[in-house]
């Protein structure tokens, strides 16, 4: 082995503290070191300049550069080292100026620490292997799982970049809850319109395929091969996609399972959704008394719900104004807790349905009690703390959004996981919401949590968008630090695969032991120390490297 | 498909905040050569100003840092710092662009971020620093933040003697080792061409000095949410540590919708993050100063996200008094400032004594976002901010321009994340059709 | 509960009737003119003792790596063997779906070392024994768990000395469904009843390496152990126990050092693998020749450590291995 | 346990995630904060790729104490590795504990930007091993 250390003084950061000479000196009787030097500044052109020459002159096949923090000009000295006829895999990065001479003042120590520290880059990256970026082709195709708004417009996107699309929906018709709604908040329009024109553009496109009334029945592969069998009308049909997007929505909260509320029981009690297509049916005075109860079915821990649904405030205020609009001396009352008017625009809806005469009363309601003169509302108005006790002539529940009927199917077929309330957990609540563990497959929409349309327009299309990313290549760059099985080692207990977080560990049934999708490992290690006998290993960061870095930062000078 | 064509197109996307990021970042994986201009030294926005974020109190800047670093290590994204749009005019279908880039005065290529010129600079803790809120002092050649992306320096033209009144010893360049402090440094303007515009300019805070009855800026102890955020992070003016003009506040009182949801600043709208801010900061107060009685003046309770409302549950449950009123006035009192409240749940005018009083500001749309709508001819609503549609919620009026995160109206992370994405997407769209 | 009422005869019956399928196997005990030791059989029923005070290896060692092409293989062993082929069915060394575990009601054991030829194979006679002998196995004397209340099924003894064949799951019901007779209520006490809980294991490194000083580092201890069950040990490789050059450069690197060297290394690291899969059944200590407590501390250790996740290894085959699963709101307090 | 006479300055690795901790203990860098020259830092993509077989053999090969560093539970760049840390990690503790040494072993959670508290973490430790160690001199 021949190995070459580069020792960067950063001018006088690392040098005031450190010994430089002293270290050179060390290493330059060290064993298989072939090259140890030390310069001002080693980003600088001169300093770049020397560690591609000294390593193509003395055909160096590890080099430590000892300078600043390793993700400072990593790329750079990659680069120089790649031109040096190094792989760039074989650097080793030794932090010295963040993790030694800034860090104490005593130059004697610094020395020493400095000297281990760089043994430890010695002898960890003697275990190093030379690695590549790999590639792996991926299927430009990208199956979407659910017909709603949110579905469509991922569908809409990725065809539109040319992407072969497969749309799943399991109703016989596509639009989900959005073509339901007649006068979609804020824009007024048609919800039906909106999807019609969606679903009008991806039919005219050859790239997509519809498949309705069809559920998937099986799901296998990993990323950028993935595999679906779907159960169609005109039967099976197997699709290949790169990529997955779950948009499969949510389910209306149903008021039933709250008895006391009376939903079910008389027809004076109905939903908003209900109230908007078909307030003229209710049979209603001419100058009806209306409550309009927020939050059922959210904010409410007895029932499992603890969780706002971000909608239903806007649906209640939506009923208020509908009701007024018809009846001008109708008299509405809604029933709240907070009025979370968030949405843009929301807030002059708010202060605008106020002006029109709905009024708002702080309140829990408790009940309610169809009697024949109407139906009695009672609760407690929590603002006064009082009992509040009145007759409506009906009551409308704005009802709240349940995680979707399927969640628990397709989390188990597609292996991801659900959140606390049922919904689809994403890899990170902020920066990456509607990612999922599993690279390549993405949670759209309210399937992952409340929201409203803009939002899941916006989730369809984002999570579109990164799958697009993913795939348009044809190929994906497999990054270099994945796991890998050593096949006469293992042992095939699917340990690993059990605890991998990228489901990228798939048990061999034939061979007894465990293969790793590389294109689905996220290189975090944790199969590695989760596997006993280290039988699957994770590249550039073998056992033997890191137990051999700390045996250098132990061993006597 | 993809790649080949996509390669060509150029893609300008003004602001280097979350959104701004998260177009940028995917439109790049989608193939696109993209060039992000950030008006400040170091992009980041308004995410990386902040310690936690709610509901889960994950460190900001460890989610968005490597970000950061992507976006300045991204092949086909190119990052220019201090740099904006001065000149734009429609060429085909595209723009053509021209940006006034400020000088830095640091060779980016020699910097090494050591700090040498920091310690030498003859106004060292005499500046007031912006990304602290002037909370603290900066030298004329700083860093704005430790994790700051470029992780150069840069000398503050009106700060240094040297640049501002053409005196001064030059002791950084003297203590620059790789001589990368370069005072001939000249503003450039950039022409360039570019397939289609995202925004991103991000957001201002309502200024709360034109709310007198609180007297923010005139009394001691009444601050802003964001001047807190600074106080409670780690790499704030005070460490971390909650101490406010050398003291512990013990009595906190937090005041919501301050510059939102009313009409005499201006805003009818809500803000979408005051709420959820105020539940964190409570949160944290709890956590880190004991005994802290803590207060909550609000409106409603807009917990309307993803464990939003378990959130505030448990703020609530954890020791933080609500108060459903917006206080009246604040003055100082002979043992703190007093705070006048009608309270609506019991009715009763309350007065309660406080050390520190922050004020939950609302959202406003850039300054800056008005010259450069009327640069684009892109339509504005009654309040500032972008006008879009919200079947296509990144779309402006101009064609080839969209828009994302908080230009548009305020959103919350995660919002903001998934426009950054759909305005990518329609972007995407736009290019191709061409 | 509920079971059905056998005798050593009904058994027998029972045991043959399924083994007069070709493919199907019983794992067992045999009583031979030497001794008592484990035995398949196949065809038909040899000398089965299904009670005896012996133990000289724990009998799911013979499962690992045991994949049947169509065979059913019926154990009929102790609690902590049954435990242990739940553990190596968890970690897919031996198939779940062709095996019938059965625990039968332990009195404990004597060491294979201290056995003589003529073992009782009577419940009171055993237990007689036992109690008069000395040379009880220092596993079986800290026993967590000797009913053989685990697998698919159980043999149990009530005081009176009647037998019970007591079903757990589905496979259970087929087995008693080899005996003729009704299901009955099982009486109240039974002949072995829970153990009594021990203080948690504690020890220092002192007394650690005055037990261990005597160890060769034969590793007949991980290689008598039931669940450790790797193909290959990190111990055969150089990362943990450099031998040869990679001894001798160690040393150059860092000094000199006692041998074997990395005593407490193997051992330690060892205990930490298996801490969550031991079932304290004492194999290592029986295969040891330098005679080194090991039970003490193994089972010491995984008691302690399962407790945590209040995990019990073999317990349930449905219970995963703690290590391999998390919950997002636990060890609050695991961090410093 | 080293068979050598305990050393006056204790050696202790550390074990850090390159996404949280390792970062934390860069910006103390580049803060300047300052912490005691025995304490030495590995770098590991995830905390769960420490194998508590690695803290084992650090202390056996003459550590003084071992910490295992990563990002605060929730805020894993691997999604969920840190949970699976936790757990191991816990686990060792026990066992340490069960030897009565369960003051060399350490588990930390430091994010990206929390350099002070690596420092105040990494130096505490420092201290309580130092004084341990002095107790064990005179005794």
């Amino acid at each position: 082995m021949k190995i070459g250390i580069f020792l960067c003084h950063c001018g006088h950061n690392i040098k005031h503290t450190v010994d430089v000479a002293r270290v050179k000196e060390y290493f330059q009787k060290f064993l298989n070191v072939a090259v140890a030097e030390d310069y001002p500044f080693l980003c600088s052109e001169p300093g770049q300049e020397l560690i591609r020459s000294r390593t193509e002159a003395e055909g160096l096949d590890r080099v430590i550069i000892a300078a600043c923090a390793p993700t400072l000009h990593q790329d750079m000295f990659k680069d120089l080292v790649k031109k040096g006829g190094l792989n760039p895999f074989l650097l080793r990065r030794v932090s010295v100026r963040e993790h030694c001479s800034w860090v104490g003042d005593d130059i004697g120590k610094n020395t020493d620490k400095a000297i281990r520290l760089i043994k430890a880059g010695v002898y960890g990256s003697s275990h190093y292997i030379p690695l590549e970026e790999k590639q792996v082709d991926v299927t430009q195709s990208a199956m979407v799982i659910g017909g709603g708004v949110s579905g469509l417009s991922a569908a809409l996107f990725l065809s539109n970049q040319g992407m072969h699309v497969y749309l799943v929906e399991k109703e016989a018709e596509l639009g989900g809850h959005v073509r339901k709604l007649r006068n979609v908040w804020p824009s007024g329009k048609d919800g039906s319109e909106l999807i019609d024109e969606m679903v009008e553009t991806l039919r005219d496109r050859e790239n997509v395929e519809i498949f309705t009334s069809t559920r998937m029945v099986s799901f296998g592969g990993s990323f950028g091969n993935y595999e679906a069998t779907l159960e169609t009308p005109a039967g099976e049909s197997t699709v290949k996609a790169g990529g997955v997007i779950v948009a499969i929505g949510f389910a209306p909260f149903d008021p039933i399972s709250k008895p006391e509320l009376g939903y079910g029981k008389d027809k004076r009690i109905v939903t908003t959704l209900e109230l908007e297509n078909g307030l003229d049916e209710l049979g209603l005075p001419a100058n009806p008394r209306v409550a309009v109860l927020h939050c059922v079915g959210s904010r409410d821990e007895q029932i499992g719900k603890p969780y706002c649904s971000r909608v239903c405030c806007i649906n209640a205020l939506r009923a208020g104004q509908t009701v007024k609009e018809k009846f001008e001396h109708s008299y509405v009352e809604s029933f709240y807790m907070d009025v979370r008017a968030h949405p843009k625009g929301g807030e002059e809806f708010y202060e605008d349905t106020q002006e029109k005469g709905v009024l708002f009363t702080r309140g829990n309601v408790g009940e309610i009690i169809p009697t024949p003169a109407g139906v009695l509302v009672r609760g407690e108005d929590t603002l006064f703390g009082e009992l509040l006790e009145r007759e409506f002539d009906l009551a409308v529940l704005s009802i709240g959004m349940s995680p979707p009927k399927d969640n628990q199917y397709i989390a188990s077929l597609l292996k991801i996981t659900l959140d606390k309330d049922k919904f689809f957990l994403e890899a990170h609540p902020k920066l990456r919401p509607y990612d999922t563990a599993l690279k390549g497959i993405f949670i759209a929409g309210t399937c992952s949590g409340p929201k409203d349309m803009e939002e899941s327009i916006n989730h369809g299309r984002a999570s579109a968008v990164k799958l697009f990313g993913l795939l348009n290549l044809g190929y994906a760059f497999v990054e270099p630090f994945v796991a890998m099985v050593d096949p006469k080692r293992c042992s095939g207990c699917r340990a690993c695969e059990q605890a991998c977080v990228a489901k990228a560990i798939k048990f061999d049934d034939g061979e007894r032991i465990v293969r790793v999708e590389e294109a689905a490992c996220m290189g975090c290690g944790l199969c590695n120390s989760t596997c006993p006998s280290s039988a699957i290993g994770l590249k550039g960061h073998a056992d033997s490297s890191i137990n051999d870095e700390v045996g250098a930062i132990l061993e006597a000078i | 498909m993809g790649e080949r064509y996509l390669q060509e197109k150029h893609v300008l996307v003004v602001g280097g905040g979350i959104g701004g990021i998260t177009a940028a970042l995917e439109l790049a994986s989608c193939g696109v050569r993209v060039t992000m201009l950030e008006g400040g030294p170091s992009i980041g926005g308004r995410m990386i100003q902040l310690d936690k974020t709610f509901p889960t109190l994950d460190c900001s800047s460890c989610t968005l840092t490597p970000k950061m670093v992507e976006v300045a290590l991204h092949p086909r994204i190119e990052l220019m710092t201090l740099a904006k749009p001065m000149g734009i005019e429609r060429n085909g279908k595209g723009f053509s662009v021209s940006i006034q880039k400020r000088p830095r005065f640091v060779d980016m290529k020699k910097c090494t971020a050591c700090g040498a010129c920091s310690g030498a600079c003859v106004m060292k803790g005499r500046l007031s620093d912006e990304f602290n809120l002037r909370l603290s002092k900066r030298a004329a050649i700083y860093i704005p933040f430790p994790q700051a992306v470029p992780q150069k320096y840069l000398v503050d033209g009106d700060g240094c003697l040297f640049v501002s009144r053409g005196k001064c010893k030059k002791a950084c360049v003297e203590a620059c080792e790789t001589r990368a402090i370069n005072f001939d440094e000249k503003e450039e303007i950039i022409e360039s061409y570019y397939d289609a515009i995202v925004l991103a300019p991000g957001f201002d805070l309502y200024d709360a000095t034109e709310k007198r009855e609180y007297g923010y800026g005139s009394l001691e102890g009444v601050m802003t949410g964001i001047e807190f955020e600074r106080i409670c992070s780690v790499t704030g003016p005070t460490g971390g540590e909650m101490v406010i003009n050398g003291k512990t506040p013990k009595r906190f009182y937090f005041i919501q919708c301050v510059g939102s949801r009313d009409r005499q600043t201006g805003a009818r709208f809500c803000s979408r993050v005051c709420c959820m801010y105020t539940a964190k900061h409570a949160t944290i107060v709890r956590d880190r100063v004991k005994d802290a009685e803590i207060y909550v003046s609000y409106i409603d309770v807009r917990a309307y996200g993803k464990n939003y409302e378990e959130f505030y549950k448990s703020t609530q449950e954890g020791g933080t008094y609500y108060i459903r009123g917006i206080p009246g006035d604040i003055t100082q009192g002979e043992k703190g400032l007093l705070v006048r409240v009608e309270d609506m749940l019991s009715g009763e005018l309350r007065e309660i004594e406080a050390d520190l009083v922050v004020l939950a500001t609302g959202v406003r749309p850039r300054k800056d976002t008005a010259e450069l709508c009327n640069l684009l001819k892109v339509d504005r609503d009654e309040y500032g901010f972008i006008r879009t549609d919200s079947i296509a919620p990144s779309r402006t009026s101009t064609k080839g321009v969209f828009v994302c995160g908080m230009a548009s109206g305020p959103k919350d992370v995660p919002d903001t994340v998934a426009s950054g994405g759909e305005a990518a997407s329609r972007c995407l769209e736009y290019i191709g059709e061409q | 509960m509920k079971g059905k009422r056998v005798d050593k005869k009904t058994i027998e019956v029972g045991l043959n009737q399924f083994l007069s399928d070709d493919r199907n196997l019983v794992l067992g005990f045999a009583k031979e003119p030497d001794g008592v030791s484990h035995r398949i059989f196949k065809n038909e029923l040899g000398p089965l003792s299904l009670f005896n005070p012996y133990f000289g290896i724990n009998g799911a060692f013979f499962l690992r790596r045991m994949f049947s092409k169509g065979q059913k293989l019926l154990l009929l062993l102790r609690p902590c063997e049954i435990r242990a082929s739940v553990e190596l069915v968890k970690l897919t060394q031996t198939e779940r779906e062709s095996i019938i575990a059965v625990s039968v009601d332990c009195l404990g054991a004597l060491s294979s070392k201290d056995a003589s030829d003529g073992l009782p194979d009577d419940y009171k006679e055993i237990a007689d024994i036992l109690a008069s002998s000395e040379k009880v196995r220092p596993a079986c004397k800290t026993c967590k768990e000797r009913r053989g209340i685990v697998g698919n099924a159980g043999i149990r003894v009530g005081q009176d000395g009647t037998l019970w064949a007591v079903p757990y799951d589905e496979k259970g019901v087929e087995f008693c469904g080899l005996f003729a007779g009704d299901n009955e209520e099982l009486p109240a006490a039974m002949l072995v009843g829970e153990a009594t809980k021990t203080e948690p294991f504690l020890s220092d490194m002192t007394e650690f390496s005055k037990d261990f000083a005597k160890c060769i580092m034969c590793m007949n201890c991980r290689d008598m152990c039931p669940v450790c069950f790797c193909i290959d040990c990190v111990f055969n490789g150089n990362d943990y126990l450099p031998k040869g050059d990679a001894l001798l450069n160690k040393i150059f690197r860092g000094g000199t050092t006692s041998l074997p060297s990395g005593k407490e290394l193997f051992h330690l690291i060892r205990m930490f693998h298996v801490s969550q899969t031991c079932v304290g059944c004492g194999a290592c200590e029986e295969a040891c020749p330098q005679g080194i407590p090991l039970t003490k501390y193994f089972k010491g250790i995984s008691e302690r450590l399962q407790g945590m996740f209040s995990y019990t290894s073999g317990r349930n085959v449905e219970e995963q291995i703690p290590y391999l699963t998390f919950l997002e709101d636990e060890l609050k307090d695991a961090a410093d | 346990m080293a068979e050598e006479a305990k050393k006056d300055i204790p050696e202790i690795v550390g074990f850090a995630c390159s996404f949280c901790s390792f970062k934390a203990s860069e910006m103390a860098g580049s803060l300047r904060m300052k912490y005691p020259e025995g304490i030495k830092i590995v770098q590991v993509p995830c905390s769960s790729r420490v194998d508590p077989a690695f803290v084992i053999k650090a202390l056996f090969e003459g550590a003084d104490g071992a910490f295992v560093a990563g990002c605060h539970p929730g805020d894993c760049h691997f999604i969920k590795g840190n949970y699976y840390t936790r757990r191991k990690i816990a686990a060792l503790k026990e066992m340490f504990k069960a030897f009565s040494m369960d003051k060399k072993i350490k588990l930390f959670w430091v994010s990206a930007s929390e350099a002070r508290r690596f420092v105040e973490k990494v130096e505490h430790m420092y201290k309580e091993i130092k004084e341990g160690n002095n107790e064990g001199k005179k005794g």
